[in-house]
Order: structure tokens, then C-alpha cells, then sequence
């Protein structure tokens, strides 16, 4: 049964992955990214118990908690670069 | 008893793995950004639910179910946030959801 | 049928990085090597490698994409010229790439145990783990004491790399010549991050202490654990701004953790020749050999965390610094 | 099937010339870098291949008597070769942050033709 799941998450992870390299906008790739993130603490859970090593959880719950970071980083990225472009439009219109 | 739990769990799973690539489908296939964002997050978090306590039932009582509560909650607790911050990053960028853009050619023929 | 898993995640993994190297967004390309990383991480765990994938996870996840992004921040997200002569080197990697792919004929089939690497020292390894240092995790037998010299040399390495950041970025300035607190520093504005990141930030730091003493018994260990505990850092800055992140562990700090991981690695090693043994010896350390292994093993790793955290940060607030 | 036990080592070629060709072809340094840890990725890659071992599980003994491990040595090197790695990716990120303040360009042609004149 693990099998099954397995499957329709890496199908899944394909379809992530198409969105991720299709774009259109760098959001679409961060949506991807996020997604394939959730994806992947599945897949590392499930495999834990193909496996029957139960201990290796530690690997999905490090990816839990620290997956998010990626993505507030990308915020604070965006911005930044609203805020600088926000500050070289002002100095234009100074100039002008 | 072993083996209502077994069907059970199977059944979680196999939903779980159906939402999640229902998530997929829809992420892939929606017009535009936010739909494919609702598409995306509402699966995996009901996938999550799904798979983790599919997976659960078959663990038992033992330190891999609460490692799993834990993984559980921290993903329900961070995916929607990221998706939150993401769209409140994409709305501040100026991309603009589909249904407000029809609206306006509908009134601006 | 696992197998088939990973061959499944392999493709997507060259998919990827076709993709990586296609895009002339930068911004893209990080946000696909975040994928990338992923997979990879995914792949180390089915070929059992657990450890390598907590590490893989632990700096991919996060500190990898938030330094390169900080990067992009300063020059440009935009790549403006194309490529130079690219029939030439698209020829000769692809050349290269078919003569490797020749070359792997001859290598030793997917798992095989009597491969020459399998039947090397590998098996002495596994063997004699149980007797000499008595841990579960071969791993970090290996890391902490039968190759204790090659780790001292990676914290070395880790460490000049840091100073090296250092010295190009200038190690930030001191937190009272930082502009005025405003109330507009970090994402405090998005309530939302805020208040989850800051649920979120005790967790982490508690799971990379549980990393950092758990590795002699799972998955886990010094380097993972530095980079989970900076991972939460780096979030503490996100959502709180540079200057609570420096006024909650200082720079002069930082410098501090940085110079004292290996400190503390060698005078283990040091302390191993005083009570009469050689360098990075643990077994004089206690009353028993086995017990002094435990104890020099938890000690390094120690010192490896303390490095690893100390740099990974220096570097992180080097950079933030710069945008400034 | 005998030559699926090769696949893990094609991607490596693959990989690995695919970062090698963003790291010669691509003018722009942070891609130069990209590049570069994609090369870095393949290699990781290489090494865990070559120490799996059919039926094994991982290195960490569970108290399973007849358990089959895994091979320990390649793991240990990789783990510290990924937090060297990022550490190394850092101070060339660093000396091309120096490099856009300096010559306000991070492409290799924009910067030749600043260093011509």
C-alpha cells in the first residue's frame, strides 16, 4: 500500500517540477518549490517505513521545520528589491 | 482488531495519495497563479493529514507516531504560512488574480 | 522497486539541472537548485545514506538558497550576456559526458557487495565499530574517531572559508552604528510569518541540539546540528531584522564560536598525547578506552558544531551587512 | 535490468558535465557558481552510489543480527564535503559581491572589456 502512495506522491513531484520549469512568473517556481517540498517530507516519511527504520523520521522533521525559511527568504528578497526600487524612483523624481 | 486498523490506514493512504495528486493535477492545469496556489495548498495539507496518519495507524503507539504528530503539525503549521507569505508577496509584486482581470473587461469592453 | 523510486528521482534530478543551466533568470535558477537539493537529499536517503541526507537537508532546505539569494540581492537577479562559444563547449561536454558514460561499462553494477570499494577497509569499519567505540551510528564513528584527522582538517577548511568571507565582506559593523531601529526592518509587518516563525524558532533550535547529541545513536551530528541551529538564526533575522539576530548572539560572538570549534577539536586531540596516547586519541581520555572514545567523540563534535555555526552565520550576517 | 545498475552513474555523467558546461559556457558569475555546485552535487552523488549495497540499509546498527550495511566511508566524506561545500560556495559568492562593487558587472565580457581599457 505504501507502494500506491509513493507513486502518486513522485507523480506528483513530476507535476511540481513541470510547473517549476514552465514558469510563467518566479512566484509559479516558488509555489513549485514549496510544493515539492511538502512532497518530499511525505516521501521521506513513507520511505522511513519501507525501509522498517522508523528512527530515520529525524530527516522528514528537519525538512518540516526548516523548509519554511526558503520561502520567507524569497519574501524578504522581493522585498528588499521593492524597497530599493521604491527609494531609485525617488531619487529620480529629486533629479527631475 | 490488527485488521480493521490495516484498512483503515489503507484507506488514509490511498485517499492521501489521491489528494496529493489531485494537488498535482490542479497545480499544473489552473489558469493562473492564486488558483493554482489554492489548488496546491488545500491538497497538501488534507494530503499530509491523509498520508502521516495513514502511516500512524501502522506505527502503533511508539516514538516514530509522535515523531509523526510532530511532522504533522509543524507542516500544517508552516505550509499554509509559505503559502500565505507567497501570495501576499506576488500580490504586493502586482500580479493580479484572473477573476479580477476578467472582471475588468467585462466592464471595460 | 525503491530502486525504481530513485531512478524515477534521478530523471527529475536531470530535468532539473538541464533546466538550472537553461534559465537565464538567476533567480529562477536558485529557486530550481532548491529542487535540486531536494532530490538529491530524497536519493541519499534511498541509497541509505540517512546521515548525508540530514546534512544534504539541513543546508540545502534553508542556508543554501537564503546566501545565494543575499547574493543576487547585491548584484542582479538578471543574467545579461548569453554565452560565449557555445557549439565549442557544448561539444566538449559533450564528449566528456560520453566518455564517462563509456567509462562506467566497466564499473561494478549498482549495490554490488563484492565491489572493490565494498571490500576495502568498509568492512573493518563495521566490524570493530561495536568493540572499539561501542555507538550505533557507524557514521559518526568513522567522522569523530578512525578519521578524526580528515574531519579536523574539513572544520579547518570550513573555518578559513568563513575567515575568507570575512575578510571580502568586512565582518559587518557593530550594532550601535547601525542605522536607527525602524519599524520596518525584517517581514514584521507580515503578522502571519511572525507569529509562526517565532512559534517555529524554539522547535528548531531544539531539534538541532537533539541532532547535535543524538548523532552518536542516529542520524546526526556535529555539522547538521550547526546548520539547523543557523538555519534558525537566519530565521530569527528574516522575520525579526538583522539587529535583533545580532543583538541576540553579537558578532564578537560569532568570531568567538568560529575560533573556538577548532579549538576545542585540537585540544581534544592535545589532551589525547598529555594522557599518553596520540594525537586525537580518545581512549586515555577516561578510565576506560571505551568510554574515553565516547567522550572524545561527543567533545569534537562539539567543536564541529560550534564551527560550523559560527561561520555559517558570520557569513550570513557578512552579507546582509553588505546591503546595508 | 543489468544495465538499470548503471543508471546512478549516467546521471553522474550527466550532471556533472551539465554543471561544467554553465561553469565554461555561461559569462555570468553567480551562474558560473550555480554551475559549479551542480558539479559539487554530482559528485556527492558518485560517492553514496558506489557505497550502497544491495539489501543494505543504512550504517546505524538497529539490533538487527542479520542486518547487511551499507557502506560507511563514502558517507562519512560527503557529509563533510556538503558543509565545506556551501562554506566554499559562500567566499565566491563573496568575491563576486566585491566584484560588482568594483566593476558594477557581474559578466565575464562586460568585466574583460573594463580590465581592456
Amino acid at each position: 500500500m505504501y507502494y500506491v502512495v509513493t507513486l502518486a506522491t513522485l507523480v506528483t513531484m513530476g507535476l511540481a517540477l513541470i510547473r517549476a520549469v514552465r514558469g510563467p512568473s518566479v512566484y509559479d517556481r516558488v509555489l513549485a518549490m514549496n510544493m515539492f517540498g511538502t512532497k518530499t517530507v511525505l516521501l521521506l516519511s513513507i520511505i522511513a517505513f519501507l525501509y522498517g527504520r522508523p528512527d530515520f523520521l529525524d530527516l522528514a522533521l528537519a525538512y518540516a521545520l526548516i523548509n519554511f525559511i526558503g520561502v520567507l527568504a524569497v519574501l524578504e528578497f522581493f522585498r528588499v528589491r521593492s524597497l530599493r526600487r521604491f527609494a531609485e524612483i525617488g531619487e529620480e523624481a529629486k533629479t527631475e | 482488531m490488527t485488521t480493521l486498523l490495516d484498512v483503515l490506514s489503507w484507506v488514509l493512504l490511498t485517499l492521501g495519495g489521491i489528494s496529493v495528486l489531485i494537488g498535482g493535477i490542479g497545480a499544473l492545469r489552473m489558469p493562473d497563479l492564486y488558483t493554482r496556489m489554492h489548488a496546491a495548498s488545500v491538497t497538501d495539507s488534507m494530503g499530509a493529514i491523509l498520508v502521516l496518519g495513514g502511516i500512524m495507524l501502522q506505527a502503533g503507539w511508539s516514538l516514530a507516531t509522535i515523531k509523526l504528530i510532530a511532522i504533522l503539525l509543524f507542516l500544517l503549521l508552516t505550509s499554509p504560512t509559505s503559502s500565505n507569505a507567497l501570495a501576499s508577496a506576488a500580490l504586493l509584486a502586482g500580479t493580479r488574480p484572473i477573476a479580477e482581470r476578467k472582471q475588468d473587461r467585462e466592464e471595460t469592453p | 522497486m525503491i530502486v525504481m523510486f530513485g531512478i524515477f528521482l534521478l530523471t527529475l534530478l536531470v530535468i532539473t539541472a538541464i533546466a538550472i543551466v537553461r534559465t537565464s533568470n538567476l533567480f529562477v535558477g536558485v529557486m530550481l537548485m532548491g529542487i535540486a537539493s531536494l532530490l538529491i537529499a530524497a536519493n541519499f536517503f534511498i541509497l541509505d545514506a540517512a546521515d548525508v541526507a540530514l546534512t544534504e537537508a539541513a543546508v540545502g532546505a534553508g542556508i543554501s538558497t537564503v546566501l545565494f539569494l543575499s547574493a543576487l540581492a547585491l548584484t542582479s537577479a538578471q543574467e545579461r550576456s548569453k554565452s560565449s562559444n557555445r557549439l565549442l563547449s557544448f561539444t566538449v561536454v559533450a564528449v566528456a559526458a560520453l566518455v564517462l558514460i563509456y567509462a562506467t561499462f566497466d564499473k561494478p553494477r549498482f549495490g554490488d557487495p563484492l565491489a572493490p570499494v565494498q571490500t576495502h577497509v568498509a568492512p573493518w569499519y563495521l566490524e570493530n565499530t561495536p568493540t572499539y567505540i561501542d555507538i550505533p551510528n557507524v557514521v559518526t564513528a568513522v567522522l569523530g574517531s578512525f578519521r578524526g584527522y580528515d574531519t579536523l582538517g574539513e572544520v579547518f577548511v570550513v573555518f578559513t572559508a568563513g575567515i575568507g568571507v570575512l575578510f571580502l565582506l568586512g565582518s559587518g559593523t557593530a550594532s550601535s552604528s547601525l542605522p536607527r531601529e525602524t519599524n520596518n526592518e525584517g517581514l514584521r509587518h507580515y503578522l502571519i510569518p511572525r507569529v509562526v516563525g517565532r512559534f517555529l524558532i524554539p522547535f528548531i533550535l531544539l531539534f538541532g541540539l537533539y541532532v547535535q547529541f543524538h548523532g552518536e545513536y542516529g542520524p546526526g551530528g556535529g555539522f547538521q546540528a550547526g546548520a539547523i541551529v543557523t538555519a534558525a538564526i537566519i530565521l530569527y533575522a528574516l522575520i525579526e531584522g538583522e539587529r535583533r539576530a545580532l543583538a541576540a548572539l553579537p558578532q564578537r560572538w560569532l568570531l568567538g564560536l568560529m575560533a573556538a570549534g577548532p579549538l576545542i577539536y585540537g585540544a581534544v586531540g592535545i589532551a589525547g598525547i598529555v594522557m599518553g596516547g596520540n594525537f586525537l586519541d580518545y581512549s586515555p581520555l577516561a578510565s576506560d578506552p571505551v568510554g574515553g572514545q565516547h567522550l572524545g567523540i561527543l567533545l569534537i563534535e562539539i567543536g564541529v558544531g560550534i564551527t560550523v555555526t559560527g561561520v555559517l552565520l558570520s557569513i550570513f550576517h557578512a552579507f546582509a551587512a553588505r546591503g546595508r | 535490468m543489468e544495465l538499470l545498475g548503471l543508471y546512478n552513474y549516467w546521471v553522474f555523467a550527466i550532471l556533472l558535465m551539465t554543471g561544467f558546461y554553465a561553469v565554461i559556457a555561461k559569462l555570468n558569475l553567480v551562474k558560473k557558481l550555480i554551475g559549479l555546485s551542480l558539479f559539487q552535487a554530482a559528485v556527492f552523488l558518485l560517492y553514496i552510489t558506489m557505497g550502497k549495497v544491495d539489501g543494505g540499509t543504512a550504517p546505524i546498527f538497529s539490533g538487527a543480527a542479520d542486518a547487511v550495511f551499507s557502506n560507511p566511508l563514502p558517507q562519512v566524506l560527503i557529509l563533510t564535503a556538503i558543509v565545506v561545500g556551501i562554506s566554499t560556495t559562500a567566499l565566491g559568492l563573496g568575491i563576486v559581491v566585491r566584484i560588482k562593487e568594483e566593476y558594477g558587472s557581474i559578466e565575464e565580457d562586460e568585466i574583460q572589456e573594463i580590465d581592456r581599457q
